[in-house]
């Protein structure tokens, strides 16, 4: 087993990676920025070395450097930056360092979004309608043929970047033209490729997701499958174990056909085969994630497995050590995506300092993150802050046992999404499982109440609060408070 | 004991405060006329106060440190405050100098130096959480000196004009 | 079902209970003493009511009262209090409110540890030697012979007290007489009876109980066993789940026979039956446990059941609604005792003001607490702080799950015994699950540091902490910088 | 720079300590000659720092609030240190007003109201950090006036004594 891994990385899965590596005896090296210097994961590693490169996390030259210098033999990238790139893979086996994840040739056959489809479907699978578009630039005439093939609605993606950014949906001919330039330029600063394709547009759907894990000696398990229908900006705010949408015939196909596909790749390491679930039932492939997903622990809660360790034994050439039939799936597991942005402000990021974080407790409940009170959470990176998840018997009990965790979750100094989340809980169709990817599009965020009892318990509060603030005579103004406050968190009277 | 119009959102409540003797924390409130008791953890670092108790309801929230909303279950109040007994308030100190009656900012000058002015002639304006204080003149006299500046924020006590 | 349970009892226990009646719909009324005023399950209540009486939680008349004032339609006693009080319990039925536990009448056959051996003992089942004292003055001569009956060592305890405080071991005969008069006095203090016996000690042993739910339909099953043979002043300072001294075949035996046992006192509810076992690996019973325990949480982690809710659902009336053959045992479970104690003082209590409070997260790891940063640790009340709990496929995941939890577990304001507990991990024999009643008598706390790096590496960071406090001028006089700064966590800077 | 000896249960280092330019938080230490590199957070508030960085060792402890002990890693060290500088440190004004060099407690006071000092007496004795550093006179005069007693905690810069 490994001695050392470097975690390429940070948040909430850079900790998350460190708690399995100290369970399993391994040292970890975490890396950070200026500006995650205070991050829990540089807090918890063994060794932890800064980035000074303008790539920051995506630095490969940076993180090898570091990895050599440091005498890992093996490198995490958690999902993201280094995750799912080919290149990185190959020059980390040159330097003779493990990468954790699938082999080279894995992941560039995956990441292709194209020629994954390709593989799929002629192995008589269904996927989306799709056409590739050649490079450079195009004739309109040959542009809009190539659409009615597809047909509309359809989306313009990045052949390597797949579902997610860089994404135009086209409802009509005419936008097409201005959609495929605009798509080109994003997936050319993305992902430094502007390779595109057309993909016909399945609404309403489910998003659905099985996990899988694949050792080094052909043994391959699934976890059972994910639900992640409820997505904002191409974000799942929501996932949830098993897929409400689905009857248990359903699941069954959809498991054997996750890994079968998964087979046609000669898969490795963990990952997750995603498909779209048309009104109909029928199962379309997209694509395979190639890497840990921040949705895991959802698989872990009803699954009972430790899917990091999993990773890592694979990656040391280990054996699964356990078959399908030793996978017991039980209860129902659901994760909300708490993420630093103000509900009331459409969802800007709300950096700052965190004073009073209180995570919810009890029994099935988890929190992934990387906050702490003291911790700064930085306007540069991902907005998310922490992964709650929480398991019970039965879906209503999983969906009581969210309301009460939200309830107990407490987040100051910075606004998060967690009063969005609590109402999305308490909304009767969402209670009922009864949802599809239209939900957020719905959604409306309640801002109202009609309690007129907390409204006069408030207005007595408030009354008080105000007396005691006019009572300390102190400055009102609000930078003075922002920094000050935080700071003289741990400021001695003078 | 002190009187304050606190609107919650669209509502107004006519409310009185009085700190109860002996107890740390705990205030008797009326609010519209209806008696409530509220318990305050940290009465002593009001910028800290994020849970009361209103008689025997317990409540979390998060005061926006401008005072003009809070967080309550997950939804967001706008809230305002006016002090029935602040406004037009008189100053401090019984010479010439006029001291801030309440921390806040100053809204409006309303002299200059060496400007005669009227005893209870108003001297400047200090906005306080969204409501406005005419700072008047103990007495009548010359303006001899202005410590502050429109938009400057004021301490309690903090001296704004001398008079002579 | 319930709409309003009243939790007479305070501290971690509280919070516990508030979790799952939450979950369930069940409002929640809390009560408080000035000293607890800012304890999480204060917070945490959709009601809350201060005790001013000097019995504070045990306060019977005014429980009542609050609960009639209030309506509540059950009152949960936690354990300890108004847990196992017969009295009480009669005098909530009478009042139409109802007892969370066994039936009064149960509760009384059980408190009695003399009559509840008897019971045992005539269904022919092992128990420790033991004679009962008459009350009143006793003559030196009866005394020595039923001394001499029960042989020694033995130990003398209270009838209504059980294992546990006021008991007294005696080696020799000289000393008999003096530790039946403090024995006595010490009863007729904590449980207002000084009702005495004498039981022969069985040394070396281990504890081992087993986890009971039973409802009124006659269907009662069992959620394992559990070890906590690791005491320091008759406290379990770590329980794990199942007993690594027993082997399987045990294991049955002692499930069947603690359900036996329970069937004879007709039990209802949740409880825990309890047994010694010797060198020989023989049973012997002790007694029973008529309410939820400090340790509940490990035996929900093996069983995936959550007890409170059980034990509410059997009070309301209704099924247990799963067989044995429902119930799967999986996995290890373990918990530390997290005490608010100074582990270089004595283990003396150290009460304070919460000022950083970091609680360890990850796969199957759980914190039962009543803190956050700004709560006022008390000195009037049990030390425990925090039940750390864990969960692993195997005892060694399970070990390895807790030291990183250890690890990451922080607390500074008070004085925690995280420090024994990592120790403890740490020592071979513990890890090796080869301990018994005896570990912690032999147990020596560690306290040098042999890591010359990190000596130096201290070395270096005092230097800095001490310029830097240096630099910033403050007074440092330590009284008004621990109150100072933990009160300061919240000051504005003038 | 700054010189220490810095003593960690019964083992005695040379430490040198001295910020770095421009870089907040960061420090160049020698211990016994050996350069390390020390990261603190919040190096604005001392008595808040509960981790640090060692050259790319992170360590979380927790300091006795005075500076007697610290924890690390479920060990807790008796620590003590001695300031090769401020022993027997100069006042800091050049006037006759002596002000305190460092933070600490007044230990002994060598002088009376009145006496006559000549410069480099040592007028007391101030503690800190279980050390004594003598306080002198900067210059020859007489003791006008003695703000501080035996036992009172005193803050850095604090007047002490004045010599005219």
């Amino acid at each position: 087993m490994f001695k050392k891994i470097l975690i390429a990385n940070r948040g909430e899965i850079a900790v998350r990676i460190i708690r399995t590596c100290r369970e399993m005896g391994i040292a970890t090296v975490a890396l950070y920025t200026v500006a995650d210097r205070d991050s829990l994961h540089v807090r918890l590693a063994d060794e932890a070395m800064q980035l000074h490169s303008a790539e920051r996390y995506g630095a490969a030259d940076e993180v090898l450097a570091v990895a050599r210098q440091l005498g890992v033999d093996a490198i995490h990238p958690g999902y993201g930056f280094l995750a799912e790139e080919a290149d990185f893979a190959e020059r980390c086996a040159q330097a003779g360092i493990t990468f954790v994840g699938p082999s080279p040739a894995v992941i560039r056959s995956l990441r292709n979004k194209v020629e994954a489809m390709d593989v799929v479907k002629r192995a008589g699978y269904r996927v989306p309608l799709y056409a590739e578009l050649p490079e450079g630039e195009l004739d309109e005439a040959y542009l809009a043929q190539r659409a009615e093939e597809v047909g509309y609605p359809l989306v313009v993606k990045s052949a390597r970047g797949g579902r997610g950014r860089g994404a135009r949906v086209v409802i009509t001919p005419e936008r097409l033209a201005e959609a495929v330039a605009t798509a080109r330029r994003e997936a050319e600063m993305i992902y430094g490729d502007d390779h595109l394709y057309l993909e016909r547009v399945i609404a309403p759907s489910h998003y659905v997701v099985v996990q899988i894990l694949a050792d080094a000696h052909g043994n391959m398990v699934h976890l059972g499958e994910r639900e992640g229908s409820l997505l904002r900006h191409n974000q799942k705010l929501i996932e949830e174990s098993p897929a409400p949408s689905l009857q248990d015939e359903q699941r069954q196909a959809l498991w054997r056909m996750a890994l079968d596909i998964a087979h046609l790749f000669h898969y490795q390491n963990t990952g997750a085969v995603e498909f779209l679930v048309d009104s109909a039932g029928n199962f379309h492939f997209t694509e395979v994630k190639a890497r840990i997903q921040i949705e895991h622990a959802v698989s872990e809660m009803v699954s009972d497995v430790d899917i990091v360790r999993e990773q890592i034994r694979i990656a040391a050439g280990e054996a699964l050590g356990r078959s399908q039939a030793d996978i017991h799936l039980s209860g129902w597991a659901m994760q909300c995506r708490v993420n630093a942005e103000d509900a009331w402000n459409d969802y800007l990021p709300s950096p700052g300092l965190i004073s009073r974080f209180r995570l919810p407790q009890g029994p099935d409940v988890r929190v992934d993150t990387y906050g702490y009170v003291g911790c700064e959470i930085p306007l540069r990176f991902d907005p998310l802050l922490a992964n709650l998840i929480v398991k019970a018997d039965t879906r209503d009990a999983c969906v009581q046992r969210m309301r009460r965790a939200l309830q107990e979750f407490r987040v100051v100094g910075v606004q998060t999404n967690l009063p969005l989340h609590m109402q999305i809980l308490h909304d009767e169709k969402f209670a009922a499982g009864d949802y599809d990817t239209r939900f957020m599009t719905n959604f409306r965020f309640e801002t109202k109440c009609r309690d007129e009892e907390v409204r006069q318990d408030l207005a007595a509060m408030v009354a008080v609060a105000y007396t005691l603030r006019r009572r300390i005579g102190k400055s009102q103004t609000p930078e003075r408070i922002q920094t000050g406050w935080h700071r003289s968190a741990r400021r001695l009277p003078v | 004991m002190n009187k304050l119009s606190v609107t919650i959102d669209d509502k107004t409540f006519e409310v009185e405060v009085s700190a109860q003797q002996g107890t740390a924390g705990e205030f008797s409130v009326y609010v519209d006329g209806e008696p409530l008791m509220v318990y305050v953890p940290d009465a002593d670092t009001p910028e800290a106060v994020d849970w009361m108790i209103v008689d025997n309801r317990p409540y979390e929230m998060v005061f926006a440190t401008d005072m003009r909303s809070v967080q309550l279950e997950g939804l967001r109040h706008n809230i305002q405050v006016r002090d029935r007994e602040t406004r037009g308030v008189r100053p401090i100190s019984g010479d010439g100098r006029i001291k801030a009656p309440i921390p806040g900012l100053i809204a409006r000058i309303n002299v200059e130096p060496e400007q005669k002015v009227e005893a209870g002639q108003t001297v400047l304006v200090l906005e306080a959480m969204k409501m406005e204080n005419e700072i008047r003149a103990a007495k009548a006299g010359v303006v001899r000196q202005i410590h502050v500046k429109p938009g400057q924020t004021v301490v309690l006590h903090e001296a704004l004009v001398e008079i002579e």
